[in-house]
């Protein structure tokens, strides 16, 4: 059994923690948050040229042509600094239903510019509030173009790209949804920015008029695409989330270290180390759990529906936990903007719900422990 | 058993509830009926119209009830209080920057200084038309208010004044108020709660600089304040020199059960927002995996807003109400914490939106989100509440003090950070 | 507003507990755990003798002819000391049967009994394992007699009588079931006991095979009388179980306070503390919810329903949540069978499946709730 | 990333596999299958078939795998040991009786014995011939192991013998073990990590008294030991005098590895039920209210599973695995019990049965109900782990220590109360 990243995976473990903790240090996020630029440009370009951005696209499309593994290493990365770009969108999503669905012409399109950091997809799926499900799919497709409105979508407003779940025949069943590549530079295409919970992160409201479509997949199988690239980007977001949550850790067992209240470090008190004891115990569930996921993806195993669906929520139950943890364990500092603590308790409650709600992902996992349980 | 008014209670809660009807700002109501939770009523100018309500009520005789009538009161009883806030509803929201002043300055003034004094500044406290704060935390401090380090010295002139130097932290409205009560050290050479002094001063003194601190959902209720060489008399102490924790007692008494009081969880407004909004499984609150999840924090609401009746029976009868209420402000915490998570889950990949014109409920649930972490720490963080209840109510063993008896300026303290 | 216990009330409560604590300490409930003897009749005869079993049956027929709050005090007290008797099943079920659909001759044949304690009394519902519904009722009658089995049926085995819900109409739904009282010494009934988590509470499984009926309240009204009997039983039960929940915070606190670890009594550990101060806020929580339950039930109030399930979800949460930490906080000592903690535990679990469970309280809260609001 | 055997490890999974099919007592395979949780196999003399199973596997070199082969082991590697466990499967837990002597005493022995008593002692213990437990709890300690009060005096006789007096409590297997390690108090005047040396006894030497303590479920696993002059050579002392606490480190160093391994959370048998019992809103699994229950506990007993695998993904590249199994009574425990509570509920007014020939399950959740609470407190209570994972791994400071340099008759202690 060898349950653990390889000596190579953990080599470019390194490099992408030297390179972003380099590029990407507390200050560059709050560039973003403060600033007027929707995400930090210059650290996108230079994931581009490192590679990060096209780690499971082949060579032949200009990616490195590595594996799902490498792929998780660089996303866990990117979470313990809470990297302001458009990593999820791109990389997690666009990407992967290109490489799911895309036409060998759609694949020489776009993966180079993917891959290259020149092109930026994202994928528009919700239409309004409350859990999305082929019923509220109401966006109509007909004769190539696109008339209705998504909201929100990530990464909407500077998204080159994005791939959208249309209905193409009538009715409330996933039959009648499909997928489109649609750029958004187009016509037809009105985009507006949505103040969200994370400035670090931006989204859109999209609005469709007749804009022009082109087909992802086959009609019909819109919904059975999403559910496979859900579960693949379900797997990436868990070890992003579960990189903010030990940095989160980190963060508040620093603290607990350096600061003195009645004499002694506050870590020395009962409720606050058990308090870290417990962020520890989520923490650690969650890696396991997301290296389950990790080795379901890279095998292409039978189980990745469960293993997606265990890692997100353990992952998501862990960076709420561990980034609620540390701004009770920095007491006051820890609710001002000048501290830190923010960003990640901003950042945990953004990806828990940017791929689905947490209570969706645990009826999933019931409903896959379910049918293994009966089978 | 009963909610009934006695016949006297009754009287007076018709007395005030014709008052309010005749005088209230009542084209302020929807406005102060849609915030809460961090964000304040919108197109208003909150102050003025706080102010302007504060002195209304003055002129008339209902400012700070329970006050004595010559400083500005109506010498009510405590049950008196009750029903006004009852009846005063969510005008009394516009009351927020009185609520310390009215409720830790004021009675420690009354406590503490002259009979000239208290004529001079507490009518125009309890009118609102002076605003007080107070100056009690310390970046190095936090829950340990004890170990402040904001130095008072004599002045080397001789007058008699004291010299100030230090920064307080986490000092609500310092940037609106007029006064403020101040803890100071005057002596850093015995045990760290024997040598502290209690001052009041004018918040416009030379010296004195406040910077807004921003929290985590933008705004700045709290302020840091700085004190360079500020000159305050000697009869603007507030107790003995070095008696300043006696006198603290006296203000925080007051602090936990004001702030403690009529806390809101966010259940109403979660389940309200439920019979609204559609999960998978139709409507959420019809579906049982939303019911099991509100059930407990339904109890917990309920329980709160029945304890806080038990107080208020308590003061009814002529009783101090019992210690159950210190349970309010950790209970509400935490709860709000965990609804606010859930209702983002309820809408979904929608729930990251904080604009208040697209989001649900007016983007009310991302402002508890953002806003309850300060809940969980001010006024007492949640461990410390904790620890008040196993000693206070329990009886259970103080902790381990390590700094007990030891000099002051002995005590190991953290680093440069703040 | 007043809301409290009157003094009058409160000094039945001192007369109660004076009473309990004599009659009823530690060493009798060990003795019904232990012995042979299915509850304490010493005991039983004595709240016979001291009016507590007929504490709102009306003087006319041999009660006390008090209201519910002082049931509520009662139920309390005989809570802390978790008495072994068949309190809840023959004073908060079967008389409050009688007392809402009995005819005249009914409420003069059984209420003198059941004040007095010479008839027990209990309810007949369950079937086998879930939640029990419309559609659960399967036991059959006809031409006044009952066949099928009833299990579990909490103190079958002692009772004299019991109310049964039968079905009198085809099908599934509410309208079938009916209530009737069964002699259970006559022909017809065989009773066994069941072992159960709580010994010092007796259980049986009841099979009527033809046996004689009589009927309580008209035909297919059962499932709404059952309701209404529910409410009530609630609030009564709810009062027990919090009168559970302090003594065991009570005793956890006293341990704390005497043993001594680490040169320190453990008491001054945060972790015990903190544990002791949640303990705290769940019996707070609780009572304060009890008392709103008493007020609406002694008031008639329309609110009955909300306020009953309300106290019984909070009172059954505090309850096992200061059964189980009381253990905890006992350490080793708290799960020899030696120390009285698991005999709260025991007691805290059983309350909380006696008149359905947890979950199903939850959801009844919550539909009500929903009721109100959207009216 | 794989789960795969090296070839090396292939080939000794084979033939454990194959020997164990050979040799292994099938016959009771499904009494093992259905106990657990507090409930032992029925029907079978547990003790005699524990130990027959154990001889098979001392004669075929298959006991203690990573003893020595001259102390009754097979020299094996850590990751053979790990598969062995995985293919002996549901027998393994025949040998719990053994978990004690082969983890803990057996260690001990080997690290502080002579090497005659090496070779006397610990080849019968590896093939279950004699039985040892672990005399270190007592009365008035708990987790404070190193309060303990049993005294070891030098005899007077001048044999150089130690005449032990005192008592010990939670000894699991005492009445059925032959010998046991012994930590005993030799000096009560110097502080209390210091007082202390280690023994090893004969279980029947004259003076040893064993009472069994009945636990909540009613079975008595544990037992108080009671010393009243018991005599012990000198040659069985393991350590030095005075060096007993360093010694007892070794053995604890192994319990908690050993207790906290394979955990039950009782999760797979919960989705079992809940695929099998009704609710009001039809089968339990498909219930939304029961799915939002069990996804947390399906990713904790998940997350168990693959942090073991990421521990024997360390040994198998011969690494020493990391802290992160310190985790798994802390979580196992607080689940277990949390589940049996929810599996009690969905069984409704029938949860109370706890007879397994009629409850649902077997009764194997009302056992789950009565034996998790132990779980929680034996080998480190919760609290004691949560402080573990905080020093030990977090580096955050130990506990103030009150009792730290104080001699050990002048610490504080309980009343007379045990």
């Amino acid at each position: 059994m060898n349950f653990e990243f390889s000596d190579e995976q953990k080599q470019l473990r390194n490099e992408a923690r030297r390179f972003l903790e380099a590029k990407c240090p507390p200050a560059a996020v709050r560039q973003v948050l403060e600033g007027s630029e929707p995400f930090d440009r210059a650290l996108w370009k230079g994931l581009g040229e490192m590679g990060f951005l096209g780690v499971v696209i082949p060579e032949e499309h200009g990616g490195l042509g590595l594996g799902y593994l490498e792929l998780c290493v660089v996303a866990e990365e990117l979470g313990r600094v809470i990297a302001p770009v458009p990593f999820g969108s791109s990389v997690f999503l666009a990407t992967e239903f290109i490489l799911a669905a895309g036409s060998e012409a759609q694949k020489a399109k776009w993966l180079p510019k993917l891959a290259a950091g020149e092109a930026i997809g994202t994928f528009a799926f919700a239409e309004g509030a409350g859990a999305v499900t082929p019923r509220t799919i109401k966006l109509q497709a007909s004769g190539g173009a696109l008339t209705g409105v998504k909201i929100p979508v990530a990464d909407g407003d500077v998204a080159d790209f994005a791939i959208v779940a249309a209905r193409t025949a009538p009715g409330n069943d996933e039959r009648g949804v499909s997928l489109f590549i649609v750029e958004l530079n187009g016509p037809g295409v009105t985009r507006e920015v949505v103040e969200t919970i994370d400035p670090t992160r931006s989204h859109a409201r999209i609005s469709f008029a007749g804009a022009a479509a082109e087909p992802l997949g086959a009609a019909g199988e819109g919904w059975s695409i999403i559910n496979g690239v859900f579960d693949r980007a379900a797997v990436l977001t868990a070890f992003e989330q579960v990189g903010g949550a030990d940095r989160a850790l980190e963060m508040a067992r620093d603290y607990a270290l350096e600061r003195v209240a009645f004499g002694r470090p506050i870590g020395s008190f009962q409720a606050v180390k058990h308090m870290l004891a417990d962020m520890y115990v989520s923490a650690t569930l969650a890696r396991s759990n997301c290296y389950y996921g990790a080795w379901a993806l890279s095998t292409g195993s039978s189980e990745l529906g469960e293993a997606a669906a265990t890692a997100r929520v353990s992952a998501t139950q862990a960076f709420q936990h561990c980034s609620k943890n540390n701004i009770q364990t920095h007491g006051g500092m820890g609710f001002t903007w000048a501290f830190d603590c923010h960003l990640y308790y901003r950042r945990s409650n953004l990806l828990a719900l940017n791929l689905g709600s947490l209570s969706v992902w645990e009826d999933r996992l019931i409903e896959r422990l379910r049918a293994k349980n009966v089978a | 058993m009963n909610f009934d008014d006695t016949p006297e209670e009754a009287a007076f809660r018709q007395e005030v509830r014709t008052w309010i009807q005749a005088n209230a700002p009542h084209h302020l109501k929807e406005a102060l009926s849609n915030a809460g939770f961090g964000s304040g009523p919108t197109g208003i100018d909150t102050m003025a119209e706080a102010k302007a309500w504060q002195k209304k009520k003055a002129e008339a005789g209902w400012a700070c009830l329970h006050w004595p009538k010559e400083y500005g009161g109506r010498g009510a009883t405590p049950i008196e209080r009750v029903i006004w806030g009852q009846e005063e509803g969510v005008y009394s929201t516009l009351g927020g920057s009185f609520i310390i002043g009215h409720g830790m300055c004021g009675p420690t003034v009354m406590a503490f200084a002259s009979e000239e004094q208290k004529r001079r500044y507490l009518p125009p406290l309890a009118a609102g038309e002076e605003v007080w704060c107070q100056l009690f935390s310390e970046p190095a401090g936090g829950s340990d208010l004890a170990g402040l380090r904001t130095k008072a010295e004599p002045a080397k002139d001789g007058s008699g004044d004291w010299i100030i130097n230090g920064q307080k932290i986490w000092t609500s409205g310092a940037h609106y108020s007029d006064f403020g009560i101040l803890i100071t050290r005057t002596d850093p050479t015995v045990p760290k709660h024997k040598g502290l002094t209690m001052f009041f001063l004018d918040m416009r003194s030379p010296g004195v600089e406040i910077r807004p601190i921003k929290q985590v959902n933008g705004q700045s209720g709290f302020n840091e304040v700085y004190f360079t060489d500020v000159r305050i008399p000697d009869s603007q102490r507030l107790g003995a020199v070095g008696g300043g924790w006696q006198v603290s007692l006296t203000t925080l008494m007051n602090e936990r059960l004001s702030i403690g009081a009529g806390m809101s969880t966010g259940f109403p407004e979660l389940l309200d927002l439920c019979c609204r909004i559609e999960t998978a499984n139709g409507l959420a609150v019809d579906d049982p995996a939303v019911r099991s999840k509100l059930a407990t924090w339904a109890v917990r609401q309920s329980g709160l807003k029945y304890t806080g009746f038990r107080a208020i029976s308590a003061l009814s009868r002529g009783e101090i109400p019992g210690p159950e209420n210190s349970i309010g402000k950790l209970v509400a915490g935490a709860t709000m914490q965990d609804i606010a998570a859930l209702a983002l889950d309820l809408q979904a990949e929608s729930g990251v939106i904080n604009d208040p014109e697209i989001s649900a409920a007016n983007a009310r649930f991302q402002a508890m989100l953002l806003r309850s972490p300060a809940t969980r720490v001010e006024g007492g963080t949640d461990e410390i509440l904790r620890n008040i209840i196993a000693e206070r109510v329990l009886g259970l063993p103080a902790d381990i003090r390590v700094d007990k008896d030891v000099p002051f300026n002995q005590i190991p303290t953290s680093g440069a950070r703040a």
